[in-house]
């Protein structure tokens, strides 16, 4: 059993769009030249600006797109050939979360069927009322009521919804799940919930996560590793830690600057990221983030940088040790933390909540 | 687009082949006699045999199918058993009155089957719906014959409006040529009214439901442009698929309508030339509609591409 | 979070209960359901219904208009009409939805192969539908005629095959739109095998048109029936179907419109019923639908 | 706290779904004043993207029913199931975003001519001109190449991108009142605080009044003067944003807020709120939170209040002010 | 002026010695003239034969042309035309009137409009056939230069000329100016429609769109007749429908119905044929039991149309041993009328013990069914010939051509063979009787009824006179404004 449980190399997706029946299309370069590795049991997570590619890539883990070039790897097995039967028996160990909680179901089926359905694919054996039963189970997981179970799609709420996308991964107890955004719309409570329930089984289970945020505080929660991508690259990855800490491309410093945090009266600081985003269909040459970073020099326009080892972390910037000496002194803030008056009734409720709990577990 | 032009016209080859080699064969199987049919009521077996001999019809099939073929490759399509006429002469002589009926039957569907759709679809459950509803049954229920003949009992004979039927050509009398085929028209599009409009409505009920049609509301564009626009526009694929598919089926199901408004169109001519086993017309026919349905497809292949954006990318 | 698992009955209620209760409550298309089981009712009943001899002649009563012994009237040799209705219910009935059935059945899965595998497949089905398509009808009936012989079942087969070009465009249009949501890429990453996918993430979702579709036909189909008895594939005299009824009033629609007129309604309320119901199911199986 | 006069002001708003015999919300209600943002929180499902539906009259009639409610809007009252009156609002004065970004936008048409159509239903102008304020607008969101992405269609959009097509397509009419449904949460935090910035701009130059609906407390701290914390289709805390953040009253409220992941300090297992939220079907009719929240007790089961703690503060507790209350019952 | 008139179908290639249906009969009675016609009573007048004579034994036939006449393309008409036209029609290998000349063996051009035609042997029916198709002189120049193909620009002698041809719409023809009897022709032009359906066809004529119509169903009869602005013309046909059992003609000959001719006997005798005539016609056709209509000359009275005698049916299938029932598969073509008509006989013999089956095929199919054998029972027709001999000798003869019923009688051959070779009506008839005789008794044609030809035409037509043959000839019909 190898370390690593899933890599990518080098993917490449070219998108071409525009062409009508005349005219000749552009070509997005979605996803261009992207290699990683995530490690058995490690919570990968995968940031970067909307429409940088983070769709993409995942779609290109999952195979549910095929790339223009470059390969992946799942546990040791190339799956960039696979099809057919091999590739559906891959999916019991790989699962996915889509982003668009509204369009990703199928709006003529229960919530039970969905959810019950990659237990029929891959437990065939499973009779249907373990399986029923295994579906509300997971239904409360994820925060929703059994009797959801016989309702359709368009009757929930959209964080309703994720969470349903959530219990279908969840469902054939896979070894990987990639999750696009799987939080994004769920109400702090909810989401905590999921968080916790995902932490739970990766503990318990070895469960390893490739999740793509855009709240960074989830990402700092949950995640060991980040990847940050910038129009179709990766700029930066290394530990969650270390990344939050000391990021050292600029992107992610603009990044992490710009995380509103959840506490009255605090004044923005953010690094201000002048410019239009580019387009992946014509991306800037050289270092890609140029266009738009406050450091750059004008070799940043013809040379394009490559990931390159950064005190346990990687980066693709030509400067980032200058940067990094430039902003020494300039360390993240700590956020203020609560007042103490709300902080003791967060106490107050924590141990409200506890002493509920115990009494629930102790009932008969 | 050149290019997707020329690759279908690539597969159209294959396909008018498949077509004609089934035809062919088809014919060749039915019962009955082609020369028994041409013998008139004597019958005389010398004039079958040599009739016979003229044709070829002694010869196996497939060197029939390869002369046969052999001419068409030369545009020859043969000459009719039955009048002596050469086939391409016979076609060329229906295929402007058949299309010009089944375009005016079609323009009375469209303009008749569409707004009814969306307007019962726009008022499902109110009588507007049932009423267009039971309308547009009964006009695929009323066979095209009783239609036709009430309409010329009425309308020709009591009325004296229109002439009862025949043809003029569109060249010769525009207005004439329109005024004669308004009834066989109206007969014809009736029931194709009715499955268009059965299906826009099924269409509609299923797009207005969408979020994008909620956005059109929430941007505060009138109801109308809501339907007409952003409803309609995204309902029309099947719609789109359909009316081709009905174009086609219009040229041959004319046959009835043909008959009773005596129109010498398309229709007439192939179940006459199927009845006289005139082979070589029922061949020219099938091989002229092959051609036909594989331009409406690609119509309809090209209506799929302009109105499912989706599916433009690659 | 420990409570909801042993649970209960909420579970076991069916959705497909709601997609019945949701389809019963619907008022049209229950109209729709009493329509046609009145037909088939009385395809069923003809034989014990106190009727006439639907094949019994009246030299003496020869296209006379309805009166109390004949309430809708005798036809061209002095039968009963509606004993002729009540008895060609079977047929015509038959006609219909059999040969709709046989265009669906082979239509609709021929159509989701071909939309959704594309490439190789949808060319070579795409190409059959088009010189089916491209044959006239007549020449297939007749050769059917010829090879199958005289039988109703025959007749079927020949309207039904000849109805299922439409149904298979209809479905490959809907299914290439259909097949480039989203939820069906969540299927195939879910490891639903293919066939899976399109039984309950195609097939569904283009069902509607093709519902439509086979309700609409129905109504040719039936009138189909008597242009293929006549050329001796179906239903032969003197045995009634209401689509001969039709084709022999034709020539007595001055002196007769009854002959007409009775068999024109009973198709029209059965293509009606049939509709109804199709629209209800539609409704009923789909789950924005109040 | 002196109280401008209100834009929008929407009371006893309730309405529940055809079959079901409780209301999905209840009782909602709010002034807004220009320049105000107003942020609706809470549970997920709690019936925030239907309040927002109603108040722009595109509840689907079908299947939602209006018990009551009134709106008040620039000066004149009417009745919240009079969509007539709402349509008429709607595009022009009240605009909305929704939540669905995917589906939101119709795959046919060009996301430029989607925009310019919003433009020309209003104003009169022509459409070249209504095309290139649908350009600036698009680039005023932050979307790249925004001549080439005009002429793009829906799906041919990132998911983040199509967000931000809705959001110029919300703005482009300089609404008095923008009612958005999570706009930010399929963008980057750049975007977010571009958009944020972009509305915030908008709301100097025109007073327009936004009610904001978001999970991300951040956004909304950073925003809100004005904040409704829902639960279950109730509005169980309303206030200032200093009031809500400074002094959560309402048991829910604080639960929600202590489930927040911090970006500093120990990565702790997050607190949350356990248990369920029970169906519409089986709501109790007292106090709705009743059946997870830690302080319940039997006078739980009769409907608290929204009342006032202190001027503008209301909560719809028990036991609110919460120390207090909770020390007398220990 | 231009006359309008509705025919029931198109008709087929435009060259008598080629064409083979009823309409483009009608079409030549305008466009070609013959070199005899008929009166209405069947007698054979000049029409571009002014007279002629018979030689003794009958085997030479002289005849004095009519002088002054030229073809639509100005040919003049002259023996040498009449020998060309003859030889064509023998020896044009599409030509379908081989058999109607048979026993012509040669002709000799005495004269510029004299010209004799010799015969192998006396052949009475000659002259009929001359008053048909085989008579019609087309012209000699244009039928070289075209050969089989004359039949795209027919080139005649009639009184109107080939104008214009739209397959299945119209065949226009306008009037020969040079027509040698011209005084009689009112018409500049004359436009044949093929309409089919016959409720279109009245609803044209009521509508004013025609002039006139061929073949009114006998069921629109009354409400023609009602209407003030129609008249209705009628004349009983030469033809005749019936039912023709396979006696003898291949396996399927092999069957009860081919082998007991009491069978047969007692399928004629089960139907009412009044009856009949009355439910499907309206009692406007004649019933009728032989290959002539009653009222013809030849009818032989001897053999009245039966009654219908169920009792003696029943006798007959018993004696047969088929006391109980006995089934009949009848094929049908699948056109209303003849559907109708068989659902009425199926009632009829129903009574009687025969349980009638009916097929319908439509006719291409049923005709080749029939020649080849593969029948029972088939329902058909014959549309008439003038001469008796026409509609009997070869459906019943040994070697008859269309004898599809493979009947077979060395008397009856002898008998209708010296009919045919006799100049002399009385024997012939004699003959026929005798004929006859045999072949009520063995049935292998049971004979049901005769059409009756309705012509409706608008009440400004004047002067239209109804032939027995069914054709429209326009001489003296003029059409007031
Ligand atoms: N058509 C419907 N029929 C029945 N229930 C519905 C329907 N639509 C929504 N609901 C229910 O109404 C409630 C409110 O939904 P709503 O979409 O307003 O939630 P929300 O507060 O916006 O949640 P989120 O934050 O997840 O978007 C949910 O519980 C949902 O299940
Ligand atoms: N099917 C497609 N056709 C054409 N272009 C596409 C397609 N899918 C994605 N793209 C383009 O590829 C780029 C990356 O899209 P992707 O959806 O991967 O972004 P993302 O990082 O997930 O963004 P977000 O965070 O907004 O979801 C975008 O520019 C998008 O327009
Ligand atoms: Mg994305
Ligand atoms: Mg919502």
């Amino acid at each position: 059993m190898t370390q690593t449980i899933l890599k990518a190399d080098n993917l490449v997706r070219h998108f071409n769009v525009g062409g009508g029946f005349l005219r000749k299309g552009a070509t997005v370069r979605a996803v261009d030249g992207v290699s990683l590795d995530v490690k058995r049991g490690e919570t990968f997570a995968i940031v970067g600006e909307s429409g940088c590619g983070k769709s993409t890539l995942a779609r290109l883990l999952m195979r549910l797109l095929s790339p223009t070039s470059g390969a992946v790897e799942f546990d040791g097995t190339d799956i960039s050939g696979t099809s057919g039967k091999a590739l559906a028996d891959l999916r019991r160990d790989m699962q996915f979360v889509f982003q668009d909680p509204f369009s990703s179901l199928n709006p003529r089926m229960t919530v039970g069927k969905l959810i019950g359905e990659p237990l029929e694919t891959h437990a065939p054996d499973m009779d249907s009322a373990a399986r029923r039963q295994k579906v509300a189970e997971l239904l409360n997981l994820v925060g929703l009521r059994p009797e959801h179970a016989n309702r359709y799609p368009h009757e929930f709420s959209g964080g309703q919804r994720q969470r349903i996308g959530i219990a279908r991964a969840l469902a054939s107890g896979p070894k990987l799940i990639i999750g696009d955004e799987p939080v994004s719309a769920l109400d702090v409570s909810v989401q905590a919930q999921v968080i916790n329930l995902l932490q739970d089984l990766k503990d318990e289970l070895g469960l390893t996560l490739v999740i793509i945020a855009h709240d960074l505080a989830v990402i700092r929660h949950m995640s060991d590793r980040v990847a940050v991508m910038y129009l179709g690259q990766i700029v930066e990855s290394g530990p969650a830690e270390v990344v939050f800490d000391s990021p050292k491309h600029p992107y992610t410093m603009a990044l992490l600057s710009a995380i509103p945090e959840p506490v009255h009266a605090k004044p923005a600081n953010r690094m201000p990221l002048t410019g239009e985003t580019p387009s992946p269909a014509n991306p800037p040459s050289g270092c890609r983030f140029h266009t738009r970073c406050p450091f750059a020099r004008s070799d940043c326009e013809t040379r394009a940088p490559q990931l390159e080892q950064a005190d346990g972390q990687q980066v693709a910037c030509h400067y980032w040790a200058e940067i990094a000496a430039d902003r020494q002194n300039e360390t993240r803030q700590a956020a203020p933390a609560p007042s103490a008056n709300v902080q003791r009734r967060f106490d107050l409720y924590r141990a409200a909540t506890r002493q509920e709990e115990a009494a629930v577990n102790t009932a008969p | 687009m050149l290019s997707f032009i020329l690759r279908r016209i690539l597969i159209a080859i294959p396909t008018i082949l498949l077509i004609s080699v089934f035809v062919f064969g088809m014919q060749k199987l039915l019962p009955g006699d082609p020369v028994l049919a041409m013998a008139g009521e004597e019958r005389d077996p010398e004039v079958i045999e040599y009739l016979r001999e003229k044709y070829r019809l002694n010869d196996p099939i497939p060197v029939q199918y390869v002369n046969w073929m052999g001419g068409v490759l030369q545009g020859d399509l043969g000459i009719s058993l039955r009048t002596n006429q050469p086939v391409t002469e016979l076609i060329a002589q229906k295929l402007p009155v058949t299309i010009q009926l089944a375009i005016m039957a079609m323009i009375f569907a469209l303009v008749i089957g569409i707004p009814a759709g969306i307007l019962s679809a726009v008022k499902k459950g109110t009588p507007i719906d049932y009423v267009a509803n039971v309308v547009a049954l009964s006009g695929l229920s009323i066979p095209n014959f009783w239609l036709g003949i009430m309409l010329i009992l009425l309308v020709s004979v009591k009325w004296q409006l229109l002439p009862a039927s025949g043809y003029v050509p569109f060249g010769e009398d525009p207005l004439l040529s329109i005024k004669v085929m308004l009834m066989p028209a109206f007969v014809l599009g009736t029931a194709l009214a009715a499955t268009l409009m059965r299906h826009t409505r099924s269409a509609m009920l299923g797009v207005l439901k969408s979020d994008y049609v909620r956005t059109a509301r929430a941007k505060g564009l009138k109801e109308r442009v809501v339907i007409l626009k952003h409803a309609l526009r995204n309902a029309l694929t099947p719609i789109v698929t359909l009316s081709a598919l009905l174009f086609g089926e219009l040229i041959a199901g004319a046959v009835l309508t043909e008959q009773i408004f005596t129109i010498p169109g398309f229709g007439k001519l192939v179940v006459d030339a199927v009845f006289n086993r005139d082979y070589a017309v029922v061949q020219g026919i099938v091989l002229c509609t092959g051609v036909g349905f594989i331009v409406m497809n690609l119509l309809a292949d090209a209506a799929y591409f302009i109105l499912n954006p989706r599916l433009r990318k690659q | 979070m420990a409570d909801a698992t042993a649970t209960d009955p909420v579970l076991s209620a069916k959705p497909e209960n709601r997609v019945w209760k949701k389809f019963r409550s619907h008022r049209s298309a229950m109209l729709g359901g009493i329509l046609v089981s009145f037909f088939v009712l009385i395809a069923l009943l003809a034989p014990i219904l106190p009727i006439p001899d639907p094949a019994a002649t009246d030299w003496g009563a020869v296209r006379k208009a309805p009166t109390a012994a004949h309430p809708m009237g005798t036809d061209e040799i002095g039968r009963d009409v509606m004993a002729r209705l009540i008895w060609g219910a079977q047929a015509s009935l038959l006609a219909g939805v059999v040969s709709v059935l046989i265009a669906v059945f082979v239509g609709v899965p021929l159509g989701i192969i071909a939309g959704y595998f594309g490439g190789w497949s949808d060319a070579v089905i795409s190409r059959c539908t088009e010189a089916l398509l491209a044959a006239p009808f007549l020449i297939l009936a007749i050769a059917l005629a010829a090879f199958l012989g005289p039988s109703l079942t025959n007749a079927m087969i020949a309207i039904g095959l000849s109805a299922t070009p439409i149904f298979i465009r209809l479905t490959r249009g809907q299914v290439i739109a259909v097949k480039t949501e989203d939820y069906v890429d969540s299927a195939r990453a879910i490891g639903l095998p293919t066939h899976k996918i399109l039984r309950r993430y195609i097939l569904p979702n283009v069902f509607p048109p093709v519902l439509v579709q086979a309700t609409l036909t129905i109504a040719t189909a039936i009138i189909a029936e008597a242009s293929l008895s006549f050329l001796g594939l179906g239903q032969q005299p003197p045995a009634p179907s209401w689509g001969s009824m039709l084709n022999t009033a034709k020539n007595f629609l001055n002196q007769a419109p009854w002959m007409a007129m009775w068999p024109g309604i009973a198709i029209f309320l059965v293509v009606l019923g049939f509709n109804l119901l199709g629209d209800g199911l539609r409704d009923a199986l789909d789950p924005r639908e109040q | 706290m002196n109280t401008p006069e209100p834009l929008l002001s929407v009371r006893d708003l309730s309405f529940r779904f055809a079959g079901m015999e409780k209301n999905v919300v209840e009782d909602f209600g709010f002034d807004l004043a220009p320049n105000e943002t107003l942020c609706i929180v809470g549970e997920s499902g709690c019936g925030k993207s239907v309040t927002a539906l109603s108040m722009m009259g595109l509840l689907p009639s079908d299947v939602t029913n209006i018990r009551s409610g009134q709106i008040t809007f620039e000066g004149s009252t009417f009745s919240a199931d009079d969509t007539g009156r709402l349509a008429e609002l709607r595009g022009d004065r009240i605009s909305m975003i929704f939540q669905e970004p995917m589906t939101s936008l119709n795959p046919a048409f060009r996301i430029g001519d989607q925009i310019a159509e919003a433009v020309q239903c209003h104003r009169n102008c022509s459409k070249d001109e209504a095309l290139d304020l649908a350009l600036q607008m698009l680039r005023k969101v932050g979307i790249p190449a925004a001549e080439q992405r005009l002429k793009e269609y829906p799906h041919q959009l990132s998911g983040g991108m199509r967000q931000r097509v809705m959001i110029a397509m919300a703005l482009v009419n300089d609404p008095a009142v923008l009612i958005a449904d999570e706009p930010t949460t399929a963008l980057d935090v750049t975007i977010q605080a571009q958009i944020l910035d972009l509305i915030a701009d908008l709301q100097r130059e025109t007073g327009m009044a936004t009610i904001m609906i978001t999970h991300d407390l951040g956004v909304v701290a950073e925003i809100a003067t004005k904040i409704a914390v829902m639960y279950a289709g109730h509005i169980v805390e309303f206030g200032t944003a200093k009031d809500i953040f400074e002094d959560p009253q309402h048991p829910y409220t604080i639960g929600l807020m202590s489930s927040v992941p911090r970006l500093t300090g120990p990565r702790e297992r997050l607190s949350t709120v356990p248990g369920l939220v029970p169906t519409i079907a089986t709501m109790p009719d007292g106090c709705r939170f009743a059946s997870r929240c830690p302080f319940a007790q039997p006078v739980c089961n009769t409907r608290p209040p929204l009342t006032d703690l202190t001027a503008g503060h209301g909560v719809a507790c028990h036991f609110a002010p919460l120390e207090d209350k909770l020390e007398q019952c220990a | 002026q231009d006359l309008r008139i509705a025919l029931q179908s198109d008709a087929d290639v435009l060259d008598p010695d080629q064409s083979r249906t009823f309409v483009g009969r009608i079409v030549y009675t305008a466009l070609c003239d013959k070199l005899v016609d008929i009166t209405p009573d069947l007698e054979i007048i000049p029409q571009l034969a002014t007279e002629w004579s018979w030689s003794d034994d009958g085997t030479q036939l002289t005849m004095k042309l009519r002088e002054g006449v030229t073809f639509h393309d100005g040919t003049p008409f002259n023996a040498e035309a009449v020998a060309a036209n003859i030889e064509r029609s023998q020896t044009l290998e599409e030509s379908r009137r081989k058999s109607e000349l048979a026993s012509v063996t040669g002709t000799e051009v005495l004269g510029e409009y004299e010209i004799r035609l010799d015969l192998a042997s006396a052949d009475a029916t000659l002259l009929a056939q001359l008053a048909d198709r085989a008579g019609m002189m087309i012209s000699p120049t244009a039928a070289e230069e075209a050969g089989a193909d004359f039949g795209l620009n027919p080139v005649c002698s009639g009184p109107f000329q080939f104008e214009d041809r739209i397959a299945q719409d119209r065949i226009t023809l306008t009037k020969y100016a040079d027509y040698w009897n011209a005084d009689e022709i009112h018409f500049d032009s004359v436009t044949y429609l093929p309409i089919p359906d016959t409720t279109v066809r009245l609803a044209n004529l009521q509508s004013g769109d025609i002039d006139m119509l061929e073949r009114l169903a006998a069921t629109d009869l009354a409400q023609a007749e009602g209407d003030d602005s129609i008249n209705v013309s009628s004349a009983v046909s030469l033809g005749y429908q019936g039912v023709t059992f396979n006696v003898n003609n291949g396996e399927k000959g092999d069957n009860p119905w081919g082998n007991d001719k009491r069978l047969r006997q007692a399928f004629s005798y089960a139907i009412d044929r009044n009856a009949l005539n009355q439910v499907v016609f309206e009692g406007a056709f004649a019933a009728g039991n032989q290959p002539f209509p009653p009222n013809s000359p030849w009818y032989d009275a001897g053999h009245p149309v039966p009654e219908r005698d169920l009792e003696k049916a029943k006798a007959l299938l018993a004696e047969a041993g088929y006391a109980d029932g006995i089934d009949l598969e009848v094929q049908v073509p699948n056109t209303t009328v003849p559907m109708q008509l068989m659902q009425v006989v199926q009632a009829m013999v129903a009574e009687a013990g025969i349980n009638l089956t009916i097929t319908s095929k439509e006719f291409a199919t049923l005709l080749a069914d029939q020649s080849a054998g593969d029948y029972t029972a088939s329902q058909i027709g014959w549309s008439g010939r003038v001469d008796p001999d026409g509609n009997i000798h070869q459906f019943v003869t040994t070697d008859g051509g269309i004898n599809d019923s493979k009947f077979s009688s060395e008397e009856v051959d002898a008998l209708l063979d010296d009919a045919r070779a006799s100049n002399d009506t009385a024997a012939r008839k004699t003959a026929y009787d005798a004929a006859r005789d045999i072949l009520i008794d063995e049935s292998p044609l049971v004979y049901l009824y005769h059409q009756t030809w309705i012509w409706a035409l608008d009440s400004s037509i004047e002067g239209f006179t109804p032939y027995p043959d069914g054709m429209i000839r326009l001489e003296g019909v003029t059409k007031s404004e």
